[in-house]
């Protein structure tokens, strides 16, 4: 009962906050309600015994990417005024997508009777009385090995991406150097010059 | 030997008179030209003795020329009588007048060439009469349709010239297309183009139908149809008779050569030479006697009212074209023979007179320009005369007084066009409908022709020169070259018909022919002892009729045809024998002097209009009534024509180019494709619009369509 | 209060998948609110999975929804890269702009 | 799992652990190496790690099976697939060193984003599981999505990542959420236990996740209606990264969806025909159509690529022995087509900068014979016309689809063949007919051999055509 | 002697590649400044190499042995050979001759090439090309390898009609390949479909191959969009004229002269003998098409101003006569259209040199131009002349042959056919003379054209020899005939076997 309670609760939020997402005027807004769809979502995970990924979506989601978003959607100086408009030119036509889609998948979803050889098809059986969590760090490292070094490579890739995308060396920024303030020498920094009269320096 | 030097001699000199006529120069290509063919002339006189008068009938396989399954086509030399007789008025004709434009052509700088086309013309005609097949016989055909079409065009600056030439060629093609769908049909009825073969097999078809345009024909009728219509073309019969007038554009010698001798004999020719087929026919040889018919009286009424000389004799040459049709049309095939023998005397004669009256009064061809000439060219003008008497048919009738026969005598065409209109008489007696207008509208067409060729006569060279009086006091005889076949002409003239009446007509009709074309009735129902003589092989037992119609007879059709069955209407035959009994073939004397008298009738008008009145016919002329301005412009046929066919299938042509191919087939094809290609390129280009949320739109929309496809699926599933 | 079934979760995430879709069409301004549609997206994903993983008694879809998470986060990394560099640029970030090249 | 075991599951690997392991080590390098001779090993090294992929694949790994529980398999249509790929992003490497030196872009993270992508792409190839697809798959395409922006000055290049990063998440959102149906549907990721419920019976939830993944996978290849990022993408990011983009993913993300259609949903074959179907009918005409208005090359070859696309859906839509070889053949010979034609393109340099207009290329069969015969062998032999090795690679694909009684889809594949080939022909007309005073520059050597090289082998690969189908007719073979 | 070479069709149709090569080899190892001396020597390879191929055509005919119906001369070697594939050539009667055609022209279109003055190695090393895969798609016993080589000549003709071609040249080199290619590639989908009914591309095998009666209607549809449009027949016929109007004179001659026979060979070697019911049953639709395209393209021939498009519609009515001839299926009617295609690869391709000649010397086509050119050209008004009549099919040319005997086999199936077809040779007369008349006859009012020149030794050595071939042809068609007869009375014999078994079910 307290749990359908819940379940009625996370999803009505998750689902009111994604449609504001969309909806919202200000990005700002639009991010802080991803945030809460992420926490309502969470709250779905724990329903279904996912603790560990609940508290994943949390940390990964809401801690780095939502934030990252609002970083980025601050950092560009977006002029918000202008965003919305024509907003509704293509409402009636994404409305209409939306709900067919909506049904479609919806009665999809009713229909569901898992498959005769599911039972057996399973690649990896919840076992009994282990934590979410042990459970899935006993398979991820090694059943899943190979995933996990995938999504090292994947990590790798965004780093360098991020890297290469962004990274720049201003050349005229200053920075400090400590080898080189440590390593200077009278050399490099004096040079003597012998200045004929009536010449000046030059080359 | 000899029969391929008279074939091919004129084609060798042709060929080096064409090739090498600037090299040799224009004299030794008019030498070489006129030596092979008056080679030829002289060989096939030699022929013709050994041929039709002994009886020497050969048919020379030379090469094959297709071979095709059952189309076996040969080249070949085929010698009887029907091409020994033609052999001797092709070469001759064409050798006196190689000989007369030796004269005619002095000035003109393309000698070579002209003669060379002349050379070429007369072996296009050898091959045509020598043919032992049908489509031999149509290599002939068309090759003298492209000679004439070169020699017309001859003078190729003009554009009358070349224009005349282009129809000459055309409307002989759709003559031509009537043959060739004939050889079709004969070939599909036959299996086989030879004369031979399809002669000897034509009573097997007489109940084979064939489908046509849609109905149903008796196939040898149809053939026999179709093969006439080549025959109309050839012989510019009525609705293809357009081509003819206009080919006077030529030189004159072409005229006479061409238009008046030989090609223009080559439709008859070929329905004698088919005649099996057509005795087979009776419905197709009515429409022969009645398209002969109508052109005889038909050109013969345009012919009053032309003002170019030549073109008088044009029309003259239609008309007695004519009256050999409607004499084959009858059945009366050795008749017509006969008069395309005599006329080609004195038409050639008429032509190469008129072309000393043209070379005199330099080029001049309106006779309304000329008159009174017989002074300055007395030569000509005698010449011109027998020619016309022999055209017109004058000579005395045989009469009876008191008891006493008189065997009658005439100038050539007399004995020729008097025997045709008798027979159609005495066919009309025995019930040919068709065969008694024919011979009203013979006797008509006499008058007509006695009447346009005194005209011509009396606005030549009687009354007074209307033309410039320069011309007049240089008009003169020509040369002795050019005299000379006129003279040898006239002599035809004078006495072709009555030394040649009975070989081709008469009693020794039967010996004559041979097998090659029936005596007629004339010979038959007058002379049955020489029928009889003949059949049984005893009247001149020579090899010729034991060989050659020892294997005639094994085809009893053939021979049956000829002694019983006769012209496809048995009655005929039997009438004429049941009534008359043994001399009975006689039509009444009103008969034989119909034409003697409606000919001075003729002559009377002509005088009366133009030498009694002179200037009458002038002023007729420019009164203009309808009659004569329908006359004059020759019925209208030209303008007709020209409408329906020339304008026609010129707008029939852009018709189909501009809306056809242009608008339709490419509009719709290729471009309209092309267009439409375009217009969907700029469309998905559109839709390509760099919007990333069009992009993401397009996609969302592809999977809820596959997936609505899927559900939609899943239902019907 | 009907109990909750899978049925239930699935509708959840069918919607927020819509939503996700929904947000990528009338959004014609702004990249980061399609890039947050498409967060959305890969939440109802995860939904699914665990839903899924949860009713089957399967773990696997569990390791899936993680490794979902993992490589959204990278995703996000590259594409907010993009979008600076993007904007850096030109200076905007409106969807409507970014047509330069099309035809 | 003993040490034997997994030392024999590893050496499957091998390919992939190269390439990764190369990426890393090359990545020091060029990090504490620095200079641009270090970038200049860099690149070499790349590509010599490419080259040992492709040999290692063929030749190093111990013999063919799965790894790590069936989530990775090692098998002909694998081995077929990663030589091809390797090759092909060798030959793309080396394209791209003399522009990107030209463009003043030699950075190190180019040929090391770019092996990663490779590596990502043999995991596709080899993927045998839902995971290990997805995993392939972002590796790959996040790899590509940094590599489209990789000229971060330029406004266009940077449009086109932005594309095509936004429209990529999404078709993975679309191919994740296809995913999870499937794999609640049939409560396995892996690719066999997939196959045995499918075999159950398919089930309308399952049928629909087949359609996401489907799309999802539809949008790597750029088939329509998924391929709206490929002309822009195409055309916004630098030449050498087009090519890329134009040849190992392709052939990775197509052999991808093959190996799902075929392997652990062939029984559903009657189900996911008719999508397929649509979607090579609408890549095919797209492409067709799309390119006719074109003036940029890069653009045209986008199109060019898509209704290439649509004809190796063709021969998956097939779905048989025939189809899988057909395709292999096909998307190999394409290649080849490709390869040079991005050479080609890559060659389209004059004193001012690179030039992409196809009115560039105006007289250039009179000024530079060598290089206007091969762009006109190649424009023909992509072009499917005869007596290019290119109209082999349609004619088998036709083929299979006749085969498999697919016989409108087979006339719509050749009439749209008609359609296309006006625009190749546009690109001969261009070079034969026009004339113009653009003078290119030499190109580098790299380019001027593969243009060169590919311009011939579109002619001289018809005799050995034989050793290739054989090749591809045995994968078929193992592969059903 | 050389009945040991069993390459020799292989040799003969890849002599012209070599001789492409070495072109090639010339032109990319030639420095700009020398540009001319190249010019020369391609010009000189070109001619040569076309001449050997004309020797070892010769030597193909000489080995042939026409008494033979079936094929002779295989040679095959293995390719692709998992999936059925091969390489085969072959030749019979029927291809034999068309071989011979297109060896035998090739020499004179190179001759004819002189006005060529830019890219001349380009140009020679399309024509020899051309030449292979014209030779390879009579040779071909395969049928892929038939496409490759019937599709793949697009490609040079492509080329050569784009850039040496005249004003509107780009809008027809598209318009060419596109059309030919939308017709062919229907043609690839039956050939797959069969290939895979028969397992086997082997022509000789699929010759013998008895397909579904049902599915034979398809096919030969597929067919007949490749060969009609190659033919053309109408109403796909719109193609020839502008492709024949801006092509190179030489361009012209092979386009006339052999890629229209192509069409006809194709109906005989594939739609007649394999798919014979689906021919029967077609028969009156391929008459009416080619009644149609015989008197629609006369007239429309009739009213062109350009000499090159007159002829070109006057080819295409031309080529209605052999499929007129083809489908009659009489021996006489197949006979004819192969005699018809020879015939007409001589005429038209010698009309077509007869128009470059004035072309190179006034560079008009417009008849209205032209006038009175026998006043300063003689020679080349006679020759002319001569190819006029050959093609207004009069008697004694190799025109009348085969337009006459295509007409009697027509008259054997039925009396419409031959009437159209016979009134078409009426429309032939009126328009070819028309334009003779125009071009040459008459008063020369146009002074440009005074100072024209006559046709020189080259000009008239070519013409010549086409004349003669025209003229031998013409008094001796067995020459040609006798070749094919066993082939086509084999053809035959099994078309009617095949018609009398379907009868019987």
């Amino acid at each position: 009962m307290l749990a359908s309670l819940a379940f009625w609760a996370f999803s009505g939020v998750a689902i009111l906050s994604a449609l504001m997402v969309v909806i919202a005027r200000n990005p700002v807004r639009s991010v802080l309600f991803l945030i809460l769809a992420f926490f309502s979502a969470a709250g779905l995970f724990v329903l279904l015994g996912a603790e560990f990924l609940a508290m994943l979506l949390i940390v990964v989601y809401v801690g780095a990417v939502a934030v990252l978003f609002l970083f980025v959607v601050m950092m560009l100086d977006v002029d918000f005024t202008e965003l919305k408009q024509g907003f509704l030119e293509y409402a009636p036509l994404g409305a209409i997508v939306a709900l067919i889609l909506a049904i479609e998948l919806a009665m999809i979803g009713l229909t569901w009777r898992a498959s005769e050889q599911a039972e057996a098809l399973r690649a990896a059986v919840m076992p009994d009385g282990v934590s979410n969590i042990e459970a899935l760090g006993v398979i991820l490292y090694d059943d899943y090995v190979y995933f996990f070094q995938a999504s090292g490579l994947v990590l790798l890739v965004a780093m360098i991406g991020a890297i290469v995308l962004t990274l720049r060396h201003k050349p005229h920024v200053k920075r400090q150097s400590v080898s080189a303030q440590v390593g200077r020498r009278r050399e490099d920094a004096v040079e003597l010059v012998d200045v004929k009269p009536g010449q000046g320096i030059g080359e | 030997m000899a029969p391929i030097i008279v074939v091919f001699g004129p084609l060798l000199a042709s060929i080096i008179a064409g090739i090498f006529g600037n090299i040799i120069g224009h004299r030794a290509s008019q030498i070489v030209t006129t030596f092979f063919v008056v080679l030829a002339a002289a060989l096939s006189w030699y022929l013709f003795f050994d041929v039709a008068m002994g009886g020497h009938t050969q048919t020379i396989e030379l090469a094959t020329w297709m071979s095709v399954g059952n189309f076996d086509v040969s080249w070949d030399i085929k010698l009887d009588t029907l091409s020994a007789t033609m052999l001797i008025v092709v070469n001759t004709v064409s050798a006196l007048v190689h000989i007369y434009s030796w004269g005619y052509m002095s000035h003109d700088p393309h000698r070579a060439r002209f003669f060379s086309y002349l050379s070429l013309f007369t072996f296009a005609m050898l091959m045509l009469v020598t043919s032992d097949n049908f489509l031999q016989l149509f290599f002939g055909w068309e090759g003298v349709g492209l000679a004439s079409y070169l020699l017309i065009g001859f003078w190729y600056k003009k554009k009358s010239a070349n224009d005349a030439a282009i129809k000459a060629f055309v409307t002989n093609r759709v003559g031509d297309f009537g043959f060739a769908l004939g050889i079709m049909a004969l070939f599909h009825v036959f299996g086989s183009v030879d004369f031979d073969v399809v002669f000897s097999h034509v009573a097997d078809h007489s109940e084979t139908v064939l489908a046509f345009a849609g109905m149903e024909f008796n196939a040898i009728e149809l053939i026999a149809f179709l093969l006439f219509i080549g025959a109309m073309g050839k012989s510019a019969q009525f609705f293809l008779h357009v081509w003819l007038p206009d080919a006077m554009e030529g030189p004159t010698p072409v005229s006479a050569l061409i238009h008046a001798a030989t090609m223009v004999t080559a439709g008859v020719f070929l329905v004698c030479r088919a005649f099996p087929i057509y005795e087979a026919a009776p419905a197709a040889s009515a429409i022969v006697t009645v398209i002969g018919a109508t052109t005889a009286i038909f050109a013969a009424t345009i012919g009053l009212a032309q003002n170019d000389i030549k073109r008088v004799v044009a029309y003259s040459t239609c008309s007695q074209l004519g009256y050999m049709f409607f004499a084959a049309g009858l059945g009366l095939y050795s008749a017509a023979m006969f008069h395309l023998f005599t006329h080609a005397f004195f038409k050639a004669l008429l032509f190469l007179g008129c072309g000393a009256v043209i070379h005199g009064l330099h080029d001049e061809q309106d006779m309304r320009k000329m008159g009174g000439l017989y002074k300055m060219m007395p030569m000509t003008w005698v010449l011109m005369l027998i020619g016309t008497l022999a055209l017109t048919g004058v000579g005395i009738p045989p009469f009876t007084i008191g008891g006493m026969e008189l065997g009658g005598f005439g100038f050539a065409g007399f004995y020729s066009k008097d025997m045709i209109i008798e027979e159609a008489f005495m066919m009309g007696q025995e019930g040919k409908f068709f065969a008694m207008g024919a011979f009203w509208i013979g006797i008509g067409a006499a008058l007509l022709t006695s009447f346009y060729s005194w005209r011509l006569i009396f606005m030549t060279f009687h009354g007074s020169f209307r033309g410039k009086q320069k011309d007049y006091e240089h008009a003169h005889d020509s040369g002795w070259v050019m005299t000379g076949p006129l003279v040898l002409l006239a002599i035809g003239a004078v006495f072709a018909g009555a030394f040649f009446k009975d070989s081709f007509v008469g009693k020794d009709a039967f010996a004559y022919w041979g097998d090659s074309l029936p005596a007629g009735p004339y010979a038959e129902g007058n002379y049955p002892e020489y029928a009889e003589a003949y059949a049984s092989g005893g009247y001149g037992g020579d090899a010729h009729a034991a060989d050659d119609h020892g294997e005639a007879a094994a085809d009893d059709h053939a021979a049956d045809t000829h002694a019983d069955a006769g012209y496809g209407d048995a009655a005929h035959g039997d009438e004429a024998h049941g009534d008359d009994g043994h001399h009975g073939h006689h039509p009444p004397t009103w008969v034989l002097w119909a034409p003697f008298i409606v000919t001075w009738l003729g002559f009377g008008l002509a005088w009366w209009f133009y030498v009694t009145k002179e200037g009458l016919g002038a002023r007729i002329a420019a009164n203009g009534g309808p009659v004569h301005a329908f006359l004059s412009n020759k019925w209208y046929f030209d303008e007709m024509y020209n409408f329906v066919f020339v304008k026609g299938s010129k707008a029939l042509g852009d018709l189909f180019w501009k809306v056809g191919d242009v608008r339709i087939i490419d509009g719709f094809g290729p471009n309209g494709f092309a267009a439409t290609a375009m217009a969907t390129a700029r469309r998905v280009a559109r839709a390509q619009s760099g919007f990333l949320y069009h992009y993401a739109f397009v996609m969302l929309i592809g999977v809820l369509g596959f997936t609505l496809w899927i559900v939609a699926g899943a239902g019907g599933n | 209060m009907m109990e909750v079934g899978l049925g239930h979760y699935l509708a959840v995430a069918a919607i927020l998948f819509t939503i996700g879709v929904f947000g990528i069409f009338v959004n014609r301004k702004n990249v980061i609110v399609i890039l947050m549609s498409v967060e959305l997206i890969l939440l109802s994903v995860n939904v699914n999975l665990v839903a899924f993983s949860s009713f089957l008694g399967d773990l696997a879809g569990q390791v899936f929804a993680l490794f979902v998470l993992t490589v959204a986060a990278a995703e996000a990394a590259v594409g907010l890269a993009i979008l600076v560099v993007y904007f850096r640029n030109r200076g905007d970030i409106s969807v409507e702009g970014v047509n330069l090249m099309k035809g | 799992m003993t040490a034997d075991m997994l030392s024999q599951e590893i050496s499957l690997l091998l390919p992939e652990i190269l390439l990764a392991g190369g990426a890393m080590v090359l990545l020091m390098l060029g990090v504490f190496m620095e200079g641009e001779r270090a970038t200049r090993l860099v690149y070499t090294l790349s590509i010599l790690a490419l080259i040992g992929a492709a040999l290692l694949a063929l030749f190093g790994t111990g013999g063919e099976g799965t790894a790590f529980g069936g989530a990775f398999v090692f098998d002909p249509l694998a081995k077929f697939s990663k030589v091809a790929i390797a090759l092909v992003a060798a030959l793309t490497l080396t394209l791209a060193l003399p522009y990107l030196d030209k463009e003043k872009l030699l950075k190190i993270e180019y040929p090391i984003l770019a092996i990663l992508a490779a590596t990502g792409m043999g995991m596709m190839v080899s993927a045998n599981d839902l995971i290990s697809m997805y995993m392939g798959i972002e590796l790959q395409s996040l790899a590509l999505y940094v590599l489209a922006a990789f000229n971060r000055d330029s406004l266009r290049a940077s449009e086109a990542g932005l594309k095509y990063f936004v429209l990529g998440a999404l078709s993975s959102g679309l191919l994740l959420y296809g995913a999870s149906l499937v794999y609640g549907f049939t409560g396995a990721t892996g690719f066999e236990e997939i196959a045995q419920a499918v075999a159950a019976g398919p089930t309308v939830g399952l049928t629909f996740g087949l359609v996401f993944v489907i799309c999802g996978l539809a949008f790597k290849v750029s088939a329509a209606p998924f391929h709206m990022w490929t002309p822009d993408v195409y055309e916004g990011a630098p030449t050498p990264v087009t090519a890329f983009f134009a040849t190992a993913p392709k052939f990775a993300a197509i052999v991808l969806l093959a190996r799902i259609l075929v392997e652990p949903f062939g029984g559903m074959i009657d189900q996911w025909r008719d999508v397929v179907w649509m979607i090579a009918a609408l890549s095919m005409g797209v492409g067709a159509f799309g390119a006719l208005t074109q003036t940029n090359i890069k653009r045209l070859l986008a199109y060019s690529s898509i209704s290439n696309m649509g004809y190796a859906l063709v021969a998956i839509a097939s779905g048989s022995q025939t189809g899988l070889w057909a395709l292999l053949v096909f998307m190999s010979l394409y290649m080849v087509g490709v390869v040079g034609a991005f050479g080609a393109v890559l060659s389209m340099r004059t004193k001012e900068g690179m030039v992409e207009n196809i009115s560039d290329l105006a007289g250039l069969a009179q000024r530079n014979p060598g290089l206007g015969w091969s762009i006109t062998a190649l424009m023909f032999s992509i072009g499917g016309l005869p007596f290019m090795v290119g109209f082999f690679g349609k004619f088998f694909v036709i083929y299979s689809a006749v085969q498999a009684d697919l016989i409108i889809l087979s006339v719509l594949a050749v009439l749209f063949s008609v359609v296309s080939a006006a625009y190749y022909l546009r690109v001969v007309k261009v070079m034969w007919f026009d004339s113009s005073d653009i003078e290119f520059v030499p190109s580098a050597m790299s380019i001027y051999w593969v243009t060169r090289m590919a311009g011939l082998a579109t002619v001289l690969l018809l005799p050995v055509l034989g050793w290739l189908v054989y090749r591809a007719f045995s994968v078929g073979l193992a592969t059903f | 002697m050389f009945g040991e070479i069993e390459s020799l069709l292989t040799v003969l149709t890849f002599v012209p590649t070599l001789g492409a090569l070495v072109i090639a080899v010339l032109r990319f190892t030639t420095r700009p400044e020398n540009q001319d001396i190249t010019d020369r020597n391609s010009r000189a390879v070109a001619f040569w190499t076309t001449i050997i191929t004309f020797g070892i055509s010769c030597l193909m005919l000489w080995e042939f042995d026409p008494s033979i119906s079936g094929f002779q001369m295989i040679h095959e070697v293995t390719w692709l050979e998992q999936i059925g594939l091969g390489y085969r050539m072959g030749v019979d009667g029927i291809s034999v001759l068309f071989v011979m055609l297109t060896t035998f022209l090739m020499p004179i279109c190179i001759l004819a090439s002189g006005a060529i003055k830019n890219r001349v190695a380009d140009y020679m090393i399309a024509f020899l090309l051309l030449e292979t895969l014209m030779i390879g798609v009579f040779t071909a016993l395969d049928l892929v390898l038939f496409y490759i080589f019937f599709e793949g000549g697009l490609i040079p003709m492509f080329i050569i009609i784009g850039v040496w071609g005249g004003q509107n040249r780009v809008y027809a080199a598209f318009k060419f390949f596109l059309y030919t290619l939308f017709g062919s590639v229907l043609m690839l989908v039956a050939m797959i479909f069969m290939f895979l009914e028969a397992s086997t591309t082997n022509i000789i095998t699929l010759l013998d191959h008895p397909f579904d009666i049902d599915v034979q209607n398809w096919l030969w549809l597929a067919f007949f969009a490749s060969f009609a449009v190659k033919m053309p027949m109408w109403p796909v016929h719109t193609w020839l004229p502008d492709a024949h109007v801006q092509a190179p004179t030489a361009g012209s001659v092979i386009l006339a002269g052999v890629l229209l026979k192509m069409g006809g060979y194709g109906f005989l070697r594939f739609s007649l003998p394999m798919f014979p019911n689906a021919s029967d049953y077609f028969a009156p639709l391929v008459f009416a098409l080619s009644i149609i395209a015989i008197i629609y393209t006369s007239l429309v021939a009739f009213r062109q101003t350009d000499i090159k498009k007159l002829i070109a519609y006057s080819s295409v009515a031309h080529m209605g006569f052999v499929t007129m001839g083809l489908f009659a299926m009489n021996e006489t009617g197949v006979q004819g259209a192969i005699f018809q295609m020879i015939s007409h690869g001589f005429i038209s391709g010698a009309l077509f040199l007869c128009v470059g000649v004035i072309y190179d010397r006034m560079h008009t086509r417009e008849i209205a131009f032209y006038g009175g050119l026998v006043h300063r050209m003689p020679v080349y008004a006679a020759i002319f002349a001569l190819f006029t009549m050959a093609n207004v099919g009069l008697p004694g040319t190799s025109g009348f042959v085969g337009e006459i005997m295509t007409m009697v086999g027509a008259y054997q199936v039925s009396w419409w056919i031959a009437t159209g077809a016979a009134a078409g040779v009426i429309l032939s007369a009126m328009y070819m003379l028309t334009v003779y008349r125009n071009v040459v006859f008459g008063e020369m009012t146009n002074p440009k054209l005074e100072t024209i020149t006559d046709v020189d030794m080259k000009e008239a050595g070519m013409l010549g020899i086409l004349a003669i071939a025209t003229l031998v042809l013409g008094v001796s068609s067995t020459l040609v005939t006798d070749v094919t007869a066993a082939s086509v009375d084999n053809l035959i014999s099994n078309y009617q076997a095949a018609l009398e078994a379907a009868a019987a079910q």
